[in-house]
């Protein structure tokens, strides 16, 4: 993959953002975003705070259009479509801040994954198929979403976003504000979804992690891709490392390399 | 006693039809956030189309609630996709306060212009009917008027926890942008909410007008009566409007049969402020972990 | 200041209003609708009214504005008043005391306006009669007969009603204490609206009635957004009264007998101040439930004062509908108009000081009865006691004036 | 934002004051005068509002309650027609002292709630009050009103005490609204407008500020009140705590922009006259509440957050060019700076 | 080193049925930086909470300084010494850098009266603006600051009170890496300069690095306290929140 692919519309590239620009009133965040995702690949974007990395995602879902540039899906240009449109072509988001409905059972959160769906057996099927590959959704069904603890409700909402069978899963920041423990669960669960033949594009600042489970991964400085490499390849990159992974970055932290 | 029993029933009897006045108005809020003061003048509004039907041509006024209740959602509908949905930032609760007081002066302008400002109230053949229960007054009407408000407070309340709109309903109150990722059309759902809120005040109007005289103007102390109301069951909460507004019909039938009317619905503005001291987010607006 | 104004004002003034209008900001608006013209003796006699046609009083705002358009209509018709057509500048106040003193000042200052008649309700006429009085204008009103208006001592006011609001009852209290003592009633229930114009009317009615030995068994006070009656009237029908006096306006008497209906509850003698003495509406309200019911007015359809039938047919000319439709409100309107005509045939001048001063003498003959006032514009006269007989309104009390005696007890509720 | 008084800004405070002043001496029509003075009493009664509405960011929509309490506190002292004359402007200071006194422990109890639960118990504070008026019959005259006694003032310049009266209160509501702009006043309020939790969490003096901005506020209203009851002269429960008088306080500073200096007196300049225009030029046809409401729209769906602060953001916008180069360039500096060339790893 | 500065004793809250905090006891000795972790849902925010005074414990005690505190209120607590920032980084975003700092320096009643940023004021934010590198951007409104530039202002604004106790909460989170370095740097020099610490954070390279003791929390109580290594080989510490 290369950022400045001209030869992205091979059918193994399933998302092609080429020149995006976006932003909220007059200013822009994004200046010109060209970005390719591979079919089946975790993607992993890094980059300082205020870059730009949610506004992709924003962009990619329909949350935000975007000003200038494409965005194709599957080859087609969604730049236009409805969030709920590019939610039918198998585009699921989930949001960096906790997204499930807190009275509302597991049960039903899960059930309101499939909301554009107006199969209702569908709806339940998929259900109890997205139940067997979580397990907490069987586990914790009539409990309230709302009394699950953080990594829980992100295993729930990892759940509900296979409601859609998507073709691909943007998410934003899925570790924050987890535990080391949980953090742990949801990164193989994104693993596992990558696994099982989705595409995940995934925005997150503990960039160590996020670039150690990535296929692929790119750097968002300023509202433009500055670099793009492989998860491992940035990972061992020492400017990187300098520039954008910290000092957490400088070797295996000694803390955690001897357990 | 006797006075005292005689007035918990009417207070019972009138709480139910303000429930369903108020529990739209919370339907309103918690969906979008809006305090909506239109409410008391969508109630008259049902009110003088009750009457129109009724004295025009001759559609009883329980029956007339089939044809005011649906119109009267597509008047919510229209007013939300119009006025409302153009709103945005962060003081919309603020704006949308202005914007829908506007609503009312102008739905009251045009029932002024409509019908003037005379007092007119419904009265079918059976108004004045009423039954002696073990030496109690139960008129026909208020009765009858109760009991449907039970049954539009159930459907409201099958509505909301058993369809997929209701779904959508409930998730829009408790995370509006997650449920927009998940293709709920926020706009929509706030449309149909509240439409849905106008259509429980034209079945409340269609009962209002038979209980009591109305004019265009009747709307300001409804508005009032229906914010203390909400306000005590905790903004937001439909079953805590219900029961708000059975205290408050009790509260000021007692006061007003054991002290003087004059002081009935200052009881009732007491109470409110009493409750707030100790409990500022109203009897059951909750405050759960985490919400800071 | 808005519609009928004609002829040039002076180049001065009109460049003073706009210099300042401009200054100021953003008065243009008010700026545009302006163009004062002087006022003088000839050309069209200008009388400005602020009337409430919106708004909580505007149901006999409406009513008092087809008075005044009819009575200009007439007289026109006949010439004018000395020749001069009348021309009426009927503004809105929207039911708010600084609009109606917004309104009367602009009348007197800006339009020039010759003479100034009364707005609607007590609560308007203080703020309006002081600014006429201000600038010596007389203040012919046919609407506000209030303590408040009468304790101001205004000289310029004149009242266009038999007698001050507060005595709207005191005929019923004639006619109950004019009976012999052992067919009286004994006991009496009081159920007032706290308003400024049927609260007293009770008061007055029981103070009357307790020094007659007639007991108060129930008093109640509501106030005006009281929608349902039901407590009220269900605490009156457990103290059964013979006699049920209610202070009220429109509804809430539609709303009282409405309860006591429901209640089968059925006094003796049923008085309402007012509402009862609608011809048109109450028979809407209460169906055919009217049968007995007491109330007072000045003027009513089938009124044998000179000119009444004149006035009805006049009015269904203009307006349509039919006598019993016609509320009182039109005929004090009506009335305000007919003094000024009578002071002008009388002293061939139509001047504020000469209204003023004429009127204050001697009785004037209206729609409403022959009419004297006391120096701060009091009437002097009575209402008529009238009762629902046969589905109609009927007078029934003064004697002098009655077309039928007074039915009591009073008939059982139709239901 | 800057905060420093600037010679523009006196110049257009001193105008504007200086030509309002001349207007009675100057001679406009009487109309225009009274006009005026209900117009100024509104932008009095705005800015007034805007020192809790504005800057504190508490909706208060029963103000109207003091101004309903200092009207019938002048019709109470001057009832009979023993003073009169000057003495009901004289008692003022006693009155907006008073009120604002007394609005300290309503407004303590009602600043225990948030935006929209605050501004629906602000309305029960209206209800209230006017039922209060209707029900104290000994002291207010419940529904009969209360007459003040007239004053005797000259007809040529009848209306001159009562519009200065009304200026001088707009003069001390608008110089009031500058201070606390100026102080830490203004600055604590700003951050309980903003994030009143996390103000708390600096240590600012919340409770202290709120109810500074809430007495100061509602005293002001009691004085507008106390001038409007003299001039009108007779007041009633409903007109002296009428809910549109509220409405109307909160629309102006919301037309011209909550939270500004300028902002109330221009929403009233505009809606005062604006609306009595339509009560004259529709309200025979009952059209006036219709148009009142259409405007009301207009406002709230194209200006929702005011004329001035609608036209700063347009002026900054066409400055952005500049300023944000600027900002982006100040912003670069503290953010990890990137790599000036940009390599791509493969 | 063995001053207490924060007492918390026996502390208990409840939300509806859920118990949050659970009798929870430990303490916070001065010129520490003691982190608190623990996995989601073990209370550690409830704990912030009710120390600062935004939470009412149901039973317990809590010390600041060797004095209870009976009326817990946050504004108190902030003049007396005890500071704290917020998860998501909370400002006044209308406000200006400059001013965010000046409103968090805290005034007495009389200075209230004073000018909105006198040039004592002025002078001390800018010193700490300076400290921070933040200096250019004084005068913008907080709004246009990125997150990571939010929380170091957040930072900022709650040292100019002087505080001796402060309690970051996540301080971190959501942070870019290279941010956080400069976070940690922040920390060190302050704590160099005499400020006790109390730091919820999950990142445990930063926690092990940075912070000594620590505390662990799990539903509601500390099941283990100690130096960072002795932490990580607790098995208890493994089970509950490490995951092994």
């Amino acid at each position: 993959m290369a950022a400045e692919s001209t030869a992205s519309e091979t059918p193994t590239t399933l998302l092609h953002l080429s020149a995006v620009t976006a932003g909220y009133g007059a200013g822009l965040i994004l200046k010109g975003v060209d970005l390719a995702v591979t079919r089946g690949e975790i993607v992993c974007l890094i980059g300082p705070n205020g870059a730009g990395k949610s506004t992709v995602l924003k962009t990619v879902s329909g949350l935000l259009r975007n000003a200038g540039g494409t965005v194709l899906f599957n080859g087609e240009d969604i730049g236009r479509l409805t969030s709920r449109e590019r939610l039918a072509r198998g585009i699921v988001h989930v949001p960096q801040d906790r997204s499930l409905f807190p009275t509302m059972t597991v049960w039903e959160n899960v059930i309101m994954g499939g909301f554009i769906l107006s199969n209702h057996a569908l709806v339940k099927q998929r259900a109890e198929e997205v139940a067997e590959i979580f397990p907490i959704v069987a586990k914790r069904r009539s409990a309230a979403a709302g009394s699950l603890s953080g990594g829980e409700q992100k295993q729930v909402e990892l759940a509900r976003s296979l409601m859609l069978d998507p073709a691909l899963i943007l998410l934003d920041e899925p570790s924050i504000g987890l535990d080391p423990k949980s953090r742990t669960s949801v990164f193989a669960s994104i693993a596992n979804l990558a696994r099982d033949g989705r595409t995940v594009l995934l925005v997150e600042q503990n960039a160590r992690s996020g670039l150690a489970v990535a296929h692929m991964a790119a750097v968002l400085e300023a509202g433009r891709v500055a670099l793009t490499g492989t998860g491992q390849s940035l990972l061992d990159d020492p400017e990187v490392a300098r520039l954008y992974l910290g000092a957490s970055a400088q070797g295996p932290s000694a803390a955690l390399a001897t357990r | 006693m006797h006075s005292l029993i005689q007035a918990v029933i009417l207070g019972v009897l009138t709480g139910g039809v303000y429930a369903l006045m108020a529990s739209g108005q919370t339907l309103i809020f918690g969906i979008m956030k809006v305090v909506n003061l239109a409410q008391g003048v969508l109630v008259v509004l049902g009110a003088y189309l009750t009457y129109t039907l009724f004295t025009q041509w001759g559609v009883d006024p329980f029956l007339s609630i089939l044809i005011t209740t649906p119109l009267l959602f597509l008047v919510g509908v229209g007013v939300q996709w119009a006025l409302l949905r153009p709103l945005h930032g962060d003081d919309v609760a603020q704006l949308s306060l202005l914007v829908t007081f506007a609503i009312a002066l102008g739905v009251e302008g045009l029932l002024s212009f409509a019908y003037g400002a005379t007092l007119t109230n419904v009265q079918p053949s059976y108004a004045n009917f009423s039954w002696t229960i073990l030496g109690y007054q139960v008129s026909l009407v208020r009765f009858v008027a109760f009991v449907l408000s039970l049954v539009v407070l159930g459907l409201l309340y099958l509505i909301l926890q058993r369809t997929k709109f209701g779904r959508s309903v409930r998730a829009t109150v408790q995370n509006p942008m997650s449920a927009q990722l998940l293709g709920v059309n926020a706009n929509r759902v706030s449309a149909l909410g509240f439409g849905l809120g106008a259509a429980t005040a034209a079945a409340a109007g269609s009962v209002f007008g038979m209980l009591n005289s109305f004019n265009p103007g009747s709307h300001y102390d409804l508005i009032s009566r229906l914010l203390t109301i909400v306000v005590l069951g905790g903004l937001g909460s439909i079953g805590g409007s219900v029961v708000a507004a059975l205290v408050m019909g009790v509260a000021s039938s007692v006061v007003s049969a054991l002290a003087s009317p004059i002081w009935s619905d200052f009881t009732f503005f007491v109470v409110l402020l009493l409750v707030l001291l100790i409990r500022p987010r109203g009897l059951f607006g909750a405050r759960t972990r985490g919400a800071l | 200041m808005q519609l009928h104004i004609d002829g040039l004002r002076p180049r001065r003034a009109r460049l003073f209003a706009s210099v300042a209008a401009l200054a100021a900001g953003a008065v243009l608006l008010a700026g545009c609708a302006a163009s004062p013209s002087t006022s003088s003796s000839s050309g069209p006699l200008k009388i400005g009214i602020s009337l409430s046609l919106t708004g909580d009083f505007s149901d006999s705002g409406k009513a008092a504005q087809r008075g005044y358009d009819l009575w200009a209509s007439v007289v026109n018709k006949s010439g004018g008043v000395l020749g001069r057509q009348v021309k009426l500048s009927i503004v809105d106040d929207a039911s708010s005391p600084d609009q109606v003193v917004t309104n009367y000042t602009n009348l007197i200052t800006q339009s020039k306006v010759d003479l100034v008649f009364g707005p609607f309700s007590s609560l308007l006429t203080v703020p309006a009669s002081r600014v006429a009085s201000r600038y010596h204008y007389s203040f012919i009103e046919p609407a506000g007969g209030g303590p408040s208006v009468f304790d101001q001592k205004l000289t310029n006011l004149f009242f266009v009603q038999p007698a001050p609001t507060t005595k709207g009852g005191d005929v019923f209290a004639d006619y109950i204490l004019s009976l012999p003592a052992n067919k009286r009633p004994k006991t009496a229930g009081y159920a007032k609206l706290d308003d400024p114009f049927s609260a007293p009317i009770a008061a007055s009615i029981q103070k009357r009635f307790e020094a007659a030995g007639i007991k108060t068994v129930y008093d109640q006070t509501y106030p005006a957004e009281t929608a349902d009656m039901t407590p009220i009237m269900s605490g009156m029908s457990a103290a059964n009264p013979d006699v049920v006096v209610g202070g009220s306006q429109e509804a809430d008497a539609f709303a009282q007998i409405q309860a006591v209906i429901q209640l089968k509850f059925n006094p003796k003698w049923l008085f309402e101040s007012n509402g009862a003495n609608s011809p048109g509406d109450f028979p809407a309200a209460v169906g055919a439930n009217t049968e007995g019911v007491f109330s007072s007015a000045d003027w009513y359809a089938d009124s044998t004062v000179a000119g009444s039938a004149k006035f009805i047919s006049d009015y269904i000319a203009k307006y349509g509908g039919d006598a019993q439709k016609i509320d009182p409100t039109s005929a004090e309107a009506f009335s305000a108009g007919l003094l000024v005509e009578q002071v002008a045939k009388k002293t061939g001048k139509v001047d504020n000081a000469t209204i003023i001063k004429t009127l204050h003498s001697g009785s004037w003959p209206t729609l409403v009865g022959n009419l004297s006032w006391d120096q701060y514009g009091a009437p002097k006269g009575s209402y008529q006691l009238v009762q629902w007989i046969d589905g109609k309104l009927t007078t029934v009390f003064p004697a002098a004036t009655a077309r039928h005696t007074p039915v009591a007890p009073k008939p059982h509720w139709a239901g | 934002m800057k905060f420093a008084i600037t010679r523009a800004g006196l110049v257009r405070a001193g105008v504007f004051f200086l030509v309002l002043v001349l207007v009675p001496i100057v001679g406009g029509p009487g109309w225009l005068l009274n006009t005026l003075t209900f117009t100024i009493m509104y932008a009095a009664l705005s800015s007034s509002w805007n020192l809790i509405g504005g800057y504190a960011g508490y909706p208060s929509l029963g103000h109207v309650a003091f101004f309903g309490i200092g009207a019938y506190a002048t019709a109470i002292m001057f009832n009979g027609s023993v003073y009169g004359g000057y003495a009901p402007f004289l008692m003022l200071p006693v009155i907006g002292i008073g009120v604002a006194l007394l609005s300290v422990p309503i407004g303590w109890v009602s600043m225990r709630t948030r935006a929209d639960v605050f501004a629906i118990v602000t309305i029960t504070l209206l209800f209230i009050t006017q039922t209060l008026a209707f029900n104290l019959k000994e002291i207010t005259g419940g529904a009969q009103g209360k007459s003040v006694a007239p004053a005797p003032f000259d007809v040529a310049t009848y209306d001159w005490p009562f519009y200065y009266a009304m200026l001088i209160m707009l003069a001390t509501a608008m110089a009031i609204s500058m201070y606390f702009r100026r102080s830490k006043i203004g600055l604590s309020l700003a951050t309980v407008r903003a994030d009143e939790d996390k103000a708390h969490g600096v240590g600012v003096r919340v409770t202290a500020v709120k109810l500074i901005a809430f007495a100061v506020s509602s005293g002001l209203v009691a004085m507008v009140g106390g001038v409007w009851a003299y001039y009108v002269g007779f007041i009633y429960p409903q007109f002296a705590v009428d809910p549109l008088i509220t409405i109307g306080m909160v629309l102006m500073a919301f037309l011209g922009g909550r939270g500004t200096l300028w902002g109330p007196v221009l929403g009233s300049f505009i809606l005062v006259p604006a609306q009595e225009y339509f009560a004259q030029a529709f309200g025979a046809s009952q059209l006036y509440l219709i148009a009142y409401a259409a405007v009301f729209l207009v406002i709230m769906l194209f200006l929702p957050r005011g004329i001035l602060p609608s036209i700063a953001e347009r002026l900054d916008r066409r400055r952005a060019g500049a300023a944000g180069a600027a900002r982006d360039n100040a912003a670069a500096q503290v953010a990890p700076m990137p790599p000036s060339e940009v390599k791509v790893v493969r | 080193m063995s001053e207490n500065l924060l007492e918390v004793d026996h502390l208990t809250k409840r939300f509806g049925g859920v118990t949050a905090v659970n009798e929870c006891s430990f303490t916070v000795q001065k010129g520490t930086i003691t982190a608190l972790i623990g996995p989601n849902g073990s209370g550690k925010t409830t704990v912030f909470n009710m120390v600062t005074g935004y939470l009412k414990a149901d039973s317990g005690e809590i010390r600041f300084r060797g004095e209870a505190i009976t009326r817990p209120r946050p504004a108190d607590l902030y003049r007396r010494g005890l500071s704290r920032t917020f998860q998501q980084a909370r400002i006044f975003p209308e406000l200006t850098v400059e001013e965010n700092l000046v409103v968090a320096a805290g005034y007495n009643s009389r200075q209230l009266f004073g000018r909105r940023v006198s040039d004592s004021d002025r002078d001390r934010a800018t010193k700490m603006l300076g400290e921070f590198r933040l200096e250019t951007l004084a005068q913008l409104p907080a709004a246009d600051l990125s997150y990571g530039q939010r929380k170091l202002l957040e930072f900022a604004a709650v040292l100019m009170s002087d505080p001796m106790l402060v309690l970051l909460d996540e301080p971190t989170a959501g942070v870019n890496p290279v941010m956080i370095d400069a976070m940690e740097q922040h920390i060190r020099e302050r704590h160099a300069a005499g400020v006790t610490f109390l730091i919820v954070e999950h990142d445990m390279q930063l926690v092990m690095r940075l912070c000594d003791p620590v505390i662990v929390l799990d539903q509601g109580a500390p099941i283990a306290f100690g130096s960072p290594d002795q932490i990580q080989k607790d098995p208890r510490v493994l089970e509950a929140y490490l995951g092994s």
